[in-house]
């Protein structure tokens, strides 16, 4: 088990070192530089002002130099400093990462558990309205934009039935402690999760109904049936837990998607999180936030692969004992 | 053939996914019939209602453009959108997935090692970096969404090539004094054939949302009127003028749903394991 | 000329001014704005963005306000006084003016500000130093300003956001721009940062210390950071917001406010920057360099439409190179009504071949977007056909300073005074690679340079008024940059808020007076 | 088990356990024949094992399912009864029917590799059945597990409680199975071939105990099929099914020795003899020399992982002569199929030396390795793998002579020639795989290996997927064809009686290595090692071949 984390990291790294360096390189091929930007914001310039910027920010230097200096600070862990809002880029990204990672976990746990759920029902009720409903509602659901979505549901919960709070983190200065600061975070936190959840609950649901019906094939369940066990209970212990193993895998391998969905999420409902952290960094070319996001987020979509595949090893026996 | 025609007509979600692609299809091959004028043309006064004004099925947008001449031109953007980068993931991850299942070994593990790379880049933060980055063309769209969507690709063609390598007809192949090249080319690839075609369904549908999405993040080529773009342009005032969002919006729904419909039916018509259960 | 002595005393009837049904002011609550986008950073004296402004207009003090009309307004100066020959400009400090670290503020600050910081960190205010002989302290609390010749807008440099007065016992001697002090900026203003959740908002409470006594009204402000323009309206619909500050929501979403109840918009607020959006038109290059291209191109332009459809009536066209709320504005013909006849004889005239041309849009939303939009609409009329490059805000200034395009959108501050906003446009000596603001189109007339020489320098407001009033008919006839638009960025907020843009800078300079019905 | 049980045959006045009465069991629209069972009536006893024989698709498994009320989807009994003593079991409702199963019928399946659910431990496995029925405290349950799996005889029975199911080798499978089935002491067993999947040793182990247990427990057991040997091997009662009828029913004794219908005397005609004459063996001159070949599989061996060595083939040697058959024969992971493939360089060997002609062929690459191949060709197992879906039959044999140069017409001729050779129709070229039965494609396998005109064939389980039927045919052409063109073939099978039917000389192996080779009739009738003789002992109804031959 050791063995296999530690190689697991060791791979992260390599991956992780790659992204830095690709990264680097694509930015610097974007137009325009964060001296500009400043100016531009600024609304006045001169060649002076444009320099010291630059001179500042490190940005004088050949490329090579500051690709040398930015890898191997990342190396001992240092993110470096952002440019424009004169902090170190972890400190910024360490202010957003806890709503991020609460974002994405909360809507890895809803895709999954819902998508699970909607999915075995749907399959033990094969063919019958039931099937029909959710398999419809996810196919929309899968062919829906997210943003719509989003728009949608704060007219709808927010702006006219006031039921949840339409965008932001938890209530501003509301001096919240303790389980009321949870609960309203957790009100804060219903219609994102859900429309970042939403997208991929139905691939779960999709995924969830056929590997069911899959395994419902498989002679263990004709062999569970032959001992005369309940229907519901076959499905639970026998067919479930064999053919959410695909789905989990899928899981892991689309935390990608999950972790880049919610730039999109974040922006609709300003959630303070690292997503639209890049996204602002991208349009200010503050590299080093840029690049510390994007290696912060690998790192969080390793991660997410990392906890499925010890799902996967928890739930699969022959996988754990090899 | 007919066989397979067959099983696929059998299945009512796929006849629908087909029927609403072939009106898609046909809007975008008439749009300029249909709608001569440049679908940026400023034509009546902006904010007409859709179903009031003859001509103007789906009314006027904020600056009095022909919504439904939008919704026509956009069909055939939208469509090239999604089948161009679903082409180019497909051309990077079908040999690459090949050549790592059919080889193994050390080029299966570099090749992996690049997947899983790209894999771990969040995939649409990754793609609006990519736009910003190029800046938004059709050019850097197509060519940002073919370049997250190609890792399931070459990890489905390396699952697929890696089963039929055991199967033995290609070991026989092998023993018949055929090349690697004859054989990757003849023997397996069009045995890969119908789980591509499935998931280059879902994929065009993806990528037609993806695009969409850029759009209402802001980055859309601003000289093609594409679906995206109309939802993006059209979402501010939403509460204003729902149609000028709702239209557009519900061409990508069903377009994309379309392509899921077809992408079932196709995995239904192909999948012979399936096939048993019908 | 200015020469003026106000006293703390008239402050009381700038505030009587208010309308008569005006209610008695509350002390005490809290007042929710918007900011967007996030600022970089709070320190005024180094980030001058206009999300800055907005923030730090709380923390921040300047010599002088200036009201609607940009009459000057004592500030952190309570009086002033200009020498006949307008070289000699001596200020009175306000007395027990303390830094939010209790630290006092004197005259030192003051001098420190003028020639250290800001020449250090503002490329305009090295300009404007540029004239300046000396800056001294001779007291505590009097600063006097030295010219080396006259320099009629000297007055309006001292607003907070172009002069922003920063603590010299925080930043002397050190790297201004690396001082850490940066991320918990100190100021003398009537709030004080308190926190800033970077993504969520920024916090700034009521400065206890403050020199004016009974001010400010307001416990806190907190400045919201939402960054979708349908959510920010639907934060305000919500009641989350009792401020939806210009520039933050969409057009069509102010009209469709604006019939609320109890929901008031005020267009006031940007007299002093007075923004105007024009298209670069790139002279260097075929066909653009031919006068009669450009004229082409205004008469193909429908402004009028524009504004209608685009801003929803907020703005009014431009109508020359200076904005009709800047001082020594001219109404000089000739007019560019839309009339896409004479554009297309005009074309015809010089043979105009059909070649694209690239336009650059502005990136800053839909509503710029859909400008450029209707340009290319304009444009294509009359048979000039354009091809718009999208961009970010980056790639824009890139393209921009380094002169990479035919048409460019562009909006620039007026600030108070043609010679501190305008001039710099059209100018031959501010043509410059690598800026964004100055004169990008690189249009150059010896005539017009002299004009604009003379009338920085002119004593007397007739003087300039009539070389102002040449300069324009010149300008006006070349078109060395298409002009749209006067930008009108109207505030809406809650009825229930009172003196919420009582000065020329909005609500960035006027929260000292700002209170809330409970 | 090396005697021949023989219990007397069924009191004509005993009441049956289980009666079924005239049951037809209905396919859905679209299959190849209305009925799976089609007015079948069959009487189970207490105390006897009756045997249900046919060959796939006749419908042996499908009253077995419709007793068990586990019919699959679509598939209905639509006429008949089924009493289980005088209850009609398909009058049940489905929560009644669950009842009975698993304490009033048990049932054993055949794949004892997809039987048990992967993920769960065998003792909860066995407990549920418990669980199902409402019996015992969860520790009870644990408990009676492990006894149960005593009972079915696991050497170590606590840790095979605990032990998921992959860690356990295939026969340890089916006792848990058999364990499962058994543990509510049902009155009624239906095994459904249960003991196909397994190698002939542990086969013969398994059945023991069937045969034990229901001594034992005095249970009526229906066993399901295809496999005449095991019939004579365990039988009370026989029934002949074909096409969903009963073609022929009654003691074991009478049907085996006697049969009444063409059917089954066709059957029986086409098992293959452990026959023991000696053949005549020319003296075959010598054409592939194999010398201490060697394969090893390495696994593992990561940073962290240990390096795991498996030595498939361990030094094996031999000489195989122009013109002859040698059959290597073994249980699964014997080697046999390894060695095969490293002599047609599928796989390559680790170390020594296999010559033709005196030829190095195991360091060949490149062109060299591709003109091998025209000398020494393989027919493959799977007669549904071994064909590709997508291209034409015709294509598939000619892919091969296209590939040395051959002209695309005249390719294809020789592909109709062969096709005709094999005992197709020529016109079959033009059509997919899909469209022939498993037959058809083994002997498209065989036209196939011929289009290069080679000079060896390694044959590999050529036949083991093939009912007993279609088998005697298949091996019958071969044997033609080796002949006529003089080939040297080497037979891999685990299934001994194929191997004695075909062989010149036949080399036993185990675990890697060649415990033994000679001539056929040498090595069944006069083993030299213990290993050889228990796999010969083992082979079912084997006993009555020997009667037969002795009578």
């Amino acid at each position: 088990m050791l063995g296999f984390l530690l190689t697991r990291v060791g791979k992260a790294a390599v991956v992780l070192l790659c992204i830095t360096v690709l990264n680097f390189l694509l930015i610097h091929l974007a137009p325009g530089d964060p001296a500009m930007v400043m100016a531009g914001e600024a609304g006045e310039a001169d060649p002076e002002f444009i320099a010291q910027l630059r001179a500042q920010f490190g940005l004088d230097r050949p490329l090579y130099v500051q690709l040398w200096s930015y890898v191997s600070s990342v190396a001992q862990l240092d993110l470096g400093y952002s440019y424009r809002q004169n902090l170190p880029v972890l400190d910024l990204i360490l202010q957003r990462l806890p709503a991020t990672l609460l974002l994405s976990l909360s809507a890895f746990v809803i895709s999954l558990g819902l998508g699970v759920l909607a999915g075995t029902i749907a399959a033990s009720r094969q063919g019958k309205p039931a099937d029909t409903l959710i398999s419809t509602i996810a196919l929309l659901f899968y062919a829906t934009p997210l943003f719509w979505f989003a728009l949608m549901a704060v007219l709808l919960f927010s702006v006219k039935l006031d039921w949840l709070p339409g965008y932001g983190f938890e209530t501003i200065r509301s001096g919240y402690t303790g389980m009321e600061r949870v609960l309203d975070i957790a009100a804060h936190l219903v219609m994102p999760a859900f429309t970042l959840g939403l997208f991929l609950m139905a691939v779960y649901v999709r995924m969830t109904r056929a590997s069911m019906l899959e395994v419902n094939k498989h002679d263990y369940v004709r062999t569970a049936r032959a001992k005369g066990l309940r229907p519901a209970l076959i499905q639970r212990r026998h067919v479930l837990r064999n053919a959410i193993l695909p789905v989990v895998t899928l899981a892991g391998l689309q935390a990608g998607q999950l972790v880049g969905g919610a730039v999109l999420i974040e922006t609709v409902f300003a959630w303070p999180g690292i997503g639209r952290l890049m996204f602002e960094a991208l349009a200010q070319r503050d590299y080093n936030v840029l690049l510390g996001v994007f290696v912060v987020s690998a790192a969080m979509v390793l991660m997410f692969n990392l906890v499925t595949d010890l799902a996967y090893r928890l739930v699969d026996p022959r996988i754990r004992t090899t | 053939m007919l066989d397979f025609l067959k099983r696929f007509a059998g299945n009512r979600g796929a006849v629908i996914g087909a029927l609403l692609l072939v009106v898609t299809l046909l809007l975008a091959i008439f749009s300029p019939m249909l709608y001569p004028q440049s679908p940026w043309a400023i034509a009546q006064r902006p904010f007409l209602e859709p179903f009031t004004t003859e001509g103007y099925l789906m009314g006027t947008d904020t600056l009095g453009r022909n919504v439904a001449s939008g919704l026509a031109h956009g069909a055939y953007i939208s469509l090239l959108i999604g089948l161009i980068s679903t082409l180019v993931s497909l051309a990077i991850g079908i040999p690459l997935g090949a050549c790592a299942g059919y080889f193994g070994g050390w080029v299966d593990d570099i090749l992996m090692r690049v997947t899983e790379f790209f894999q771990v880049i969040p995939t649409f933060a990754f793609a609006v970096v990519l736009v910003a980055i190029l800046q938004p063309s059709l050019t850097s769209i197509i060519t940002a969404i073919a370049l997250v969507s190609w890792p399931p690709v070459a990890r489905l063609l390396r699952g697929e090539v890696l089963a039929l390598k055991s199967r033995e007809f290609i070991e026989a192949a092998q023993l018949s004094g055929q090349s690697s090249t004859t054989i990757i080319l003849r023997q397996i690839m069009p045995n890969t054939l119908s789980p591509v075609v499935v998931m280059s369904s879902m994929m065009i549908a993806t990528a037609i949302l993806t695009e969409s999405a850029l759009s209402f993040m802001g980055l859309g080529d601003p000289e093609i009127m594409s679906w995206g773009y109309m939802v993006g342009a059209g979402r501010t005032v939403i509460r204003q003028a729902w149609w000028i969002s709702f239209f557009p919006g519900l061409a990508i729904l069903l377009t994309v749903l379309a392509f899921n419909l077809i992408g079932e039916g196709l995995n239904d018509a192909l999948n012979p394991r399936l096939r048993k259960r019908g | 000329m200015f020469k003026k002595t106000l006293s703390a005393a008239l402050l009381g009837t700038v505030c009587a001014a208010l309308p008569a049904f005006a209610q008695d002011p509350v002390a005490g609550g809290r007042l929710n704005l918007l900011v967007q986008p996030e600022p970089s950073g709070l320190m005024l004296g180094i980030t001058t963005n206009a999300a800055t402004n907005l923030v730090s207009g709380g923390i921040y003090e300047g010599l002088l306000r200036y009201d609607q009309d940009l009459t000057p307004e004592p500030s952190l100066a309570k009086s002033w006084e200009i020498s006949e020959d307008g070289l000699t400009y001596t200020f009175h400090l306000q007395e027990g003016v303390k830094w939010h670290d209790g630290e006092p503020m004197t005259a030192h600050d003051v001098v420190f500000t003028f020639t250290e910081f800001l020449t250090e960190t503002q490329p305009r205010h090295r300009n404007i130093m540029n004239r300046v002989a000396s800056v001294e302290a001779p007291d505590e609390l009097t600063v006097v300003f030295t010219l080396k010749q006259a320099f009629g807008p000297f007055i309006r440099i001292f607003a907070y956001k172009t002069a922003p007065i920063v603590p010299a016992h925080i930043y002397e001697g050190t790297d201004f721009r690396a001082n850490e002090a940066n991320a918990t900026p100190i100021g003398t203003g009537p709030f004080k940062l308190d926190e800033w959740q970077r993504g969520a908002y920024i916090g700034l409470v009521k400065n206890e210390d403050y020199w004016m006594e009974g001010r400010p009204y307001l416990d806190e402000v907190i400045y919201h950071i939402i960054p979708d323009a349908a959510s920010r309206a639907n934060a305000y619909e919500t009641g989350d917001l009792d401020v939806l500050p210009g520039g933050t929501i969409e057009n069509f979403d102010i009209v469709r406010l604006q019939k609320n109840e109890g929901t008031c918009v005020d267009e006031g607020g940007w007299q002093y920057s007075s923004p105007m959006a024009w298209m670069w038109l790139n002279n260097r290059n075929a066909p653009l360099d031919n006068p009669k291209m450009r004229q082409a191109i205004m008469y193909a332009l429908d402004r009028e439409l524009a504004l209608q459809v685009v801003w929803n009536g907020f703005g009014r066209v431009a109508k020359g190179p200076i904005a009709s709320t800047t001082p020594f504005f001219d109404e000089t013909g000739p007019l560019y009504e839309h009339n896409p006849e004479k554009a297309k004889e005009l074309l015809a005239e010089i043979g105009y071949d059909g070649t694209p041309l690239r336009m650059l849009p502005l990136p800053y939303g839909e509503t710029w977007q859909r400008w450029a939009e209707v340009v290319r609409q304009n444009l294509a009329q009359v048979g000039i056909t354009l091809q718009t490059e999208a961009t970010d805000v980056a790639g824009w200034n890139q393209k921009t300073s380094q002169w990479d395009y035919d048409l460019a959108f562009t909006f620039v501050a007026q600030n108070g005074d043609p010679e501190l906003g305008v001039a710099r446009n059209y100018i031959s000596s501010q043509i410059a690679k690598g800026n964004p603001f100055n004169n990008v189109e690189g249009y150059s007339n010896p005539k017009v340079d002299e004009l604009f020489a003379k009338a920085a320098v002119a004593v007397s407001t007739e003087e300039r008024q009539a070389l102002y009033t040449e300069v324009q008919q010149i300008l006006q006839e070349d078109v060395p940059i298409a002009w749209l638009q006067e930008l009108s960025f109207p505030t809406v907020y809650d009825c229930g808020v009172h003196n919420l843009i009582t000065t020329a800078n909005g609500a960035g300079n006027s929260l000292r007076d700002t209170w809330k019905e409970q | 088990m090396t005697h021949h049980t023989d219990t007397p045959a069924a009191p004509s006045a005993a009441i049956p356990i289980v009666r079924i009465e005239g049951l037809s069991v209905a396919l859905p629209e679209g299959a190849d024949r209305p009925y799976a069972v089609d007015h079948t009536s069959i009487d189970m006893y207490a105390g006897r094992i009756l045997c249900v024989v046919g060959e796939s698709g006749s419908g042996k498994s499908m009253s077995a399912n419709a007793m068990m009320g586990l019919l699959p989807e679509g598939v209905r009994a639509v006429k008949g009864r089924i009493l289980l003593g005088d209850e009609n079991l398909l009058a049940f409702s489905e929560e009644k029917m669950r009842d009975i199963r698993g304490r009033r019928i048990g049932m054993i399946f055949q794949e004892p590799m997809s039987a048990l659910n992967p993920l769960m431990r065998v003792a909860d496995q066995i407990a549920e059945v418990f669980e199902a029925h409402g019996l015992l405290t969860p520790a009870e349950r644990q408990a009676r597990a492990v006894e149960l799996l005593t009972e079915v005889g696991l050497p170590d029975p606590k840790r095979a409680a605990r032990a998921y199911p992959f860690q356990l080798s295939g026969g340890q499978r089916q006792r848990v199975v058999i364990a499962m089935a058994l543990a509510l002491e049902p009155e009624v067993l239906i095994a459904d071939e249960p003991t196909t999947a397994l190698d002939v040793t542990t086969q013969a182990q398994i059945l023991a105990l069937i045969r034990k247990l229901q001594v034992e427990r005095g249970m009526a057991v229906m066993f399901i099929t295809h496999d005449f040997g095991v019939v004579a091997e365990i039988a009370d009662d026989v029934v002949v099914m074909q096409c969903g009828q009963i073609v022929e029913q009654g003691p074991a004794r009478a049907v085996l020795d006697a049969p009444q219908h063409d059917y089954t005397q066709r059957l029986l005609a086409a098992i293959p003899r452990l026959t023991l004459a000696p053949r005549a063996m020319p003296d075959f001159a010598p054409l592939l020399e194999v010398r201490d070949i060697r394969r090893t599989y390495v696994s593992g061996g990561g940073l962290f992982r240990p390096v795991r060595r498996v030595d498939a083939v361990r030094d094996v040697s031999f000489t195989l002569g122009k013109g002859e058959t040698l059959g290597i024969v073994g249980e699964s992971g014997s080697g046999k199929s390894s060695l095969g493939r490293c002599l047609v360089r599928l796989q390559p060997a680790d170390a020594g030396s296999v010559t033709m002609e005196g030829r190095e062929i195991l360091d060949l690459k490149g062109e060299d390795l591709r003109q091998l191949h025209r000398r020494v060709q393989m027919i493959f197992q799977d007669p549904f793998s071994s064909l590709n879906p997508r291209i034409t039959v015709g294509r598939t044999i000619a892919d091969g002579p296209i590939a040395f140069g051959m002209s695309r017409a005249e390719a294809m001729d020789r592909a109709r020639a062969l096709l005709e050779r094999v005992g197709l129709n020529a016109a079959a070229a033009t059509r997919y795989p899909h469209e022939f039965s498993g037959g058809q494609r083994q002997r498209i396998g065989i036209a196939r290996a011929l289009a290069l005109e080679p000079e060896v064939i390694v044959a590999d389980e050529a036949v083991s997927a093939l009912d007993v039927s279609i088998q005697a045919q298949v091996l019958e052409l071969l044997d033609e064809i080796k002949r006529d063109l003089g080939l040297s073939l080497i037979f891999i099978t685990h299934d001994l009686r194929v191997a004695a039917q075909i062989c010149d000389r036949v080399m036993v192996m185990q675990q890697g290595a060649c415990i033994e080779i000679g001539p056929a009739h040498q090595i069944f009738s006069a083993p030299e090692q213990a290993y050889t003789r228990s796999l010969i002992e083992a082979i079912p109804g084997r006993a009555r071949d020997l009667a037969g031959q002795a009578a």
